[in-house]
């Protein structure tokens, strides 16, 4: 009880809760899930872009790919880290991925079919990550609030890279513009889709938004987040000179938003289901690394043992 | 192609084709740690590729620029040796791999580093790279000695990636014409005068590890240099340039 | 693309990327005689394919022929389903994909002949590949029959893959824009109407070999008459596309 | 004794030995081994030029050059049942193909580098063999003359596919060009050491011409086919307009035959001897293929089995 109080003063006061704090049940858990799916979609993100990687067709963009790929690697660590301060290690929470019992954001089913989506990925997927994750450096738990704030800076680095990608194609050759349009053509929704389907009326289903935001983790709806993706986003869009795949899209004078067409939910929760393009891709590949390094990491852990034992050894002989 | 710029291509297509093939390895590592390892060290040879084939480029003086050189030359053109374009195999087989090479390169970057040459890029790209290939050296043989002295499964496998690796390592000593010039120039080296250096420093890892090095191989590469390549070089090559030669001219 | 280009280039796409993998088996299939069979399945499907694209070529009217078609297109021109584009399995998966492949070509191939179509072309083609596909259909029954029903691991193993291509057949029965257009226009067929004849024959074949047909599958693979593939595609076609594309304007 | 006169007898007047006529050990020996090893290089054979098929720049070559290899899988197939006569079956000979006991011709241990090594091989490579293997389609064995006359027919065909092939090349771009002399250049000394070691004079190493020749399996002598192959091959190097690799090749008005310069043996002893830029590949790929379809040899006599049984008892149950 007195616990509880300490926590709720902390939550309401707007500061951060330490992993040595008593917290409910329910906030770790749910802290629990949202860390391993961020981390998860960091390591499984790296596959649509990755794909791309050994095809980059300059050596500066192979070069600033695979540090980007990378990049998502390092992402992924600290993410798993922070979430193993509330309990749970790693190697549990990829098991729970593998076996499909904790997820990722379901953007990564779609298929990088061109090097534009290299680009658009950046623009669009990284921009609306950074959409939802810019706030999250305020969130209430401190190791997780701490690791966004890294992150976020990493993945602005990246959007802009994703832009410029599309800038010089859409400024390239008639083939050039050609893919750039395609690709926006088919990152668009999904994108919208990454903030979750609406916090109320008839698409909502059962989300967690009140409590999550009365526990500080979250600080916006997902339609709030989604409008201001939606306000940011157009006008890069008219800059690179590249038409969204919206007849609704317009700007509202009343509100200053840009109003938008609906989304196709029956999509989203198909592939969220798992029928989307990758979804079994994505996961057969991730497990088949894993386990094709089981060996490896036996092996590191065996060493570890047996110089530990060695140390000992050495320090009983000199005791 | 003249002399000094086949050397120059040797030693950028041997980094360029090998930091394609590590970057195989980003979302197929053992541990998410490895993906980022083998990450930078294939970053690290794309690096060093991209100054070199520069370079190249300007000494031979006919325009081409590093993607010219990567993307639109053929399989004859390329002047790796056989060991950097062997595809991908087990963890193993690869730290076997990356010891060997980039014992190879230490010795290479440090005898660059002391002669008293005139080609200053090349010796830029030493300096910065031999801290590079010091550390893949070392990363590589931290893994070589974790595999041969962890498991049973491990030492066999670890074993057995010495052992795929061995008809390739002779090349990498191997003088060709043109690093007869350089060496003759004093720009290059000869290769063959890298061999006991790294052959000493992976011995010391391999008995370290509890390993044995292997020394017999029934045949041998050969021929890297004057652009006879073996069977996975061409799809390599297909998949690497495909997306750019599909825009003649394109900017990216 | 017209949607009468659209359709042929369809049909054109699934028998060249097939042509594609089954080449692939030459050198690798598990007795000689199979070289020889999957080499001929693959050479009546390229024949095909080579058909398709020259006639596909010539309805569009922009003076592309069929390598313009097959090489210098790019994967999202493709218009192959996704079944074709997988890469090579074991031969039981091969076999579970070339007897679903044929079975659907089969049925295309007979409601194309009996069209009272005016694209003569077209019936050509259908009249001859009818003789082939059943072929093939024949071939792989065959393998289906002695697999299922011969060793305890070729029956695990035949079962596993008729699981392993089961996610890609309900694309090939899918109506898309184009096959709508040529349904309507009486030169086509929707492929929906061939979903039963292909399944019925399977499903004999299946059973007399012991095997189970299965049914349920979590997802399902959508798009490539769109021009929507898997991962695969683009490595095929970097593959097959690299030597063509590396000499623009060559003649061969 | 007297089977062995019967035997002389059909050899001397030039008739045929068939697999129920008695013969020599020694004859039966040299018959496996040699047949074999054509065998075994027709197989091994379809891998330096399967390399191609993939990406063979054309639709039209892609399906001759498939047609190409298939035809030599065909060969292969009535080479092994020509052996097959003389007692050694074909899973025993592709043992012994894949643990090096038997040989295959060492060309196939040079890799296929551009396109227009398809047309080299095609050109040189089954240009020799042809050389080799007319005077063989009236060998004293007959089915393995048989055999011959159909592989010769064929084989006559793709020499002149790859003699196109060249012929195309050297008549296009100055890549193209290029690239064909670059491939004359590598294949014409391996094509020339094809013909086998000299049968006389410092580098001759025991070999059997005599007895051969006696026995009505060999028809020239190494050295003989070799000079014939050189005086057919140098006016069509000219009618394509490639330069072959050797400053001493010129003709010579007496003899009224091209010389040439002296075949580094040295080389042709290495690749033989399993230090070629192939061996290694060639064996494990074809081994490899051999193992990966056990499960699916074992199948077909399984079912075979157990359709006979079937048979069996529906015959047993009508009787």
């Amino acid at each position: 009880e007195e616990h509880m109080a300490y926590f709720d003063g902390l939550v309401s006061a707007d500061k951060r809760i330490e992993p040595r704090d008593a917290m409910p049940e329910g906030y770790r858990k749910t802290l629990i899930r949202q860390i391993a799916q961020h981390a998860h979609s960091e390591i499984i993100g790296m596959q649509p872009e990755g794909n791309w990687i050994s095809r980059a067709p300059s050596l500066r963009r192979k070069a600033i790919l695979m540090a980007k790929v990378q990049d998502e690697a390092g992402h992924g660590l600290y993410l798993y880290s922070a979430a193993e301060t509330l309990g749970m290690d790693r190697e549990e929470m990829l098991d729970l991925l593998h076996a499909g019992k904790q997820k990722y954001s379901s953007i990564f089913n779609y298929p990088t079919l061109t090097w534009a989506d290299a680009g658009a990925i950046g623009w669009l997927v990284d921009g609306a990550a950074i959409m939802n994750q810019v706030p999250l450096c305020r969130c209430s738990y401190g190791p997780y609030a701490r690791a966004m704030i890294r992150v976020c800076k990493e993945e602005s680095f990246h959007q802009r890279q994703g832009f410029e990608i599309l800038w010089v194609l859409a400024r390239g050759t008639e083939e050039q513009k050609a893919m750039a349009q395609d690709a926006a053509n088919r990152w668009w929704w999904p994108a919208l889709m990454m903030f979750g389907p609406p916090d109320s009326g008839e698409q909502a289903k059962g989300g967690h938004t009140a409590q999550n935001m009365a526990w500080g983790i979250k600080r916006f709806t997902n339609d709030d987040l989604r409008q201001k993706f939606v306000d940011m986003t157009v006008p890069q869009a008219q800059k690179l000179g590249l038409t969204l795949p919206d007849p609704d899209l317009t700007y509202n004078e009343e509100t200053g938003h840009w109003d938008f067409g609906p989304i196709d939910w029956d999509e989203f929760w198909r592939v969220l289901g798992g029928d989307g393009p990758c979804n079994a891709e994505r996961i057969s590949h991730r497990k088949a690394a894993h386990d094709e390094g089981a060996w490896v990491r036996e092996a590191a852990v065996a060493y570890a043992d047996k110089q530990a034992a060695r140390a000992g050894a050495a320090a009983g002989a000199v005791a | 192609v003249p002399a000094r710029v086949a050397y120059l291509l040797g030693l950028g297509d041997d980094a360029l084709v090998y930091a394609q093939r590590l970057g195989e390895w980003l979302t197929n590592a053992p541990q998410i740690e490895e993906d980022m390892a083998l990450g930078n060290v294939g970053l690290d040879l794309l690096g060093q590729a991209r100054t070199l084939l520069t370079h190249a480029g300007e000494v031979e003086g006919a325009g081409r620029d590093e993607d010219d050189l990567a993307y639109l030359r053929d399989e004859r053109e390329f002047r790796n040796v056989h060991l950097v374009e062997q595809p991908r195999g087990d963890f193993g087989q690869e730290m076997a791999r990356m010891l060997w090479f980039a014992s190879y390169q230490c010795e290479l970057y440090t005898a660059l580093l002391e002669l008293p040459t005139s080609d200053e890029t090349l010796r830029g790209v030493a300096e910065k790279a031999l801290k590079e290939v010091a550390y893949h050296r070392d990363h590589a043989g931290q893994w070589v000695l974790r595999l041969g002295d962890g498991t049973e499964e491990s030492h066999a496998r670890m074993q057995a990636g010495l052992e795929a690796v061995l008809p390739y390592l002779a090349e990498l000593f191997d003088d060709d014409e043109a690093s007869r010039w350089a060496a003759e120039a004093g720009i290059g080296v000869l290769p063959s005068t890298l061999h006991d250096g790294a052959v000493a420093h992976v011995r010391a890892v391999v008995q370290e590890a509890t390993l044995d090095l292997p020394e017999e191989s029934r045949w041998r590469s050969r021929g890297g240099r004057e652009g006879i390549h073996s069977r996975p070089m061409g799809y390599l090559l297909a998949e690497m340039q495909h997306i750019h030669r599909s825009h003649p001219g394109a900017s990216w």
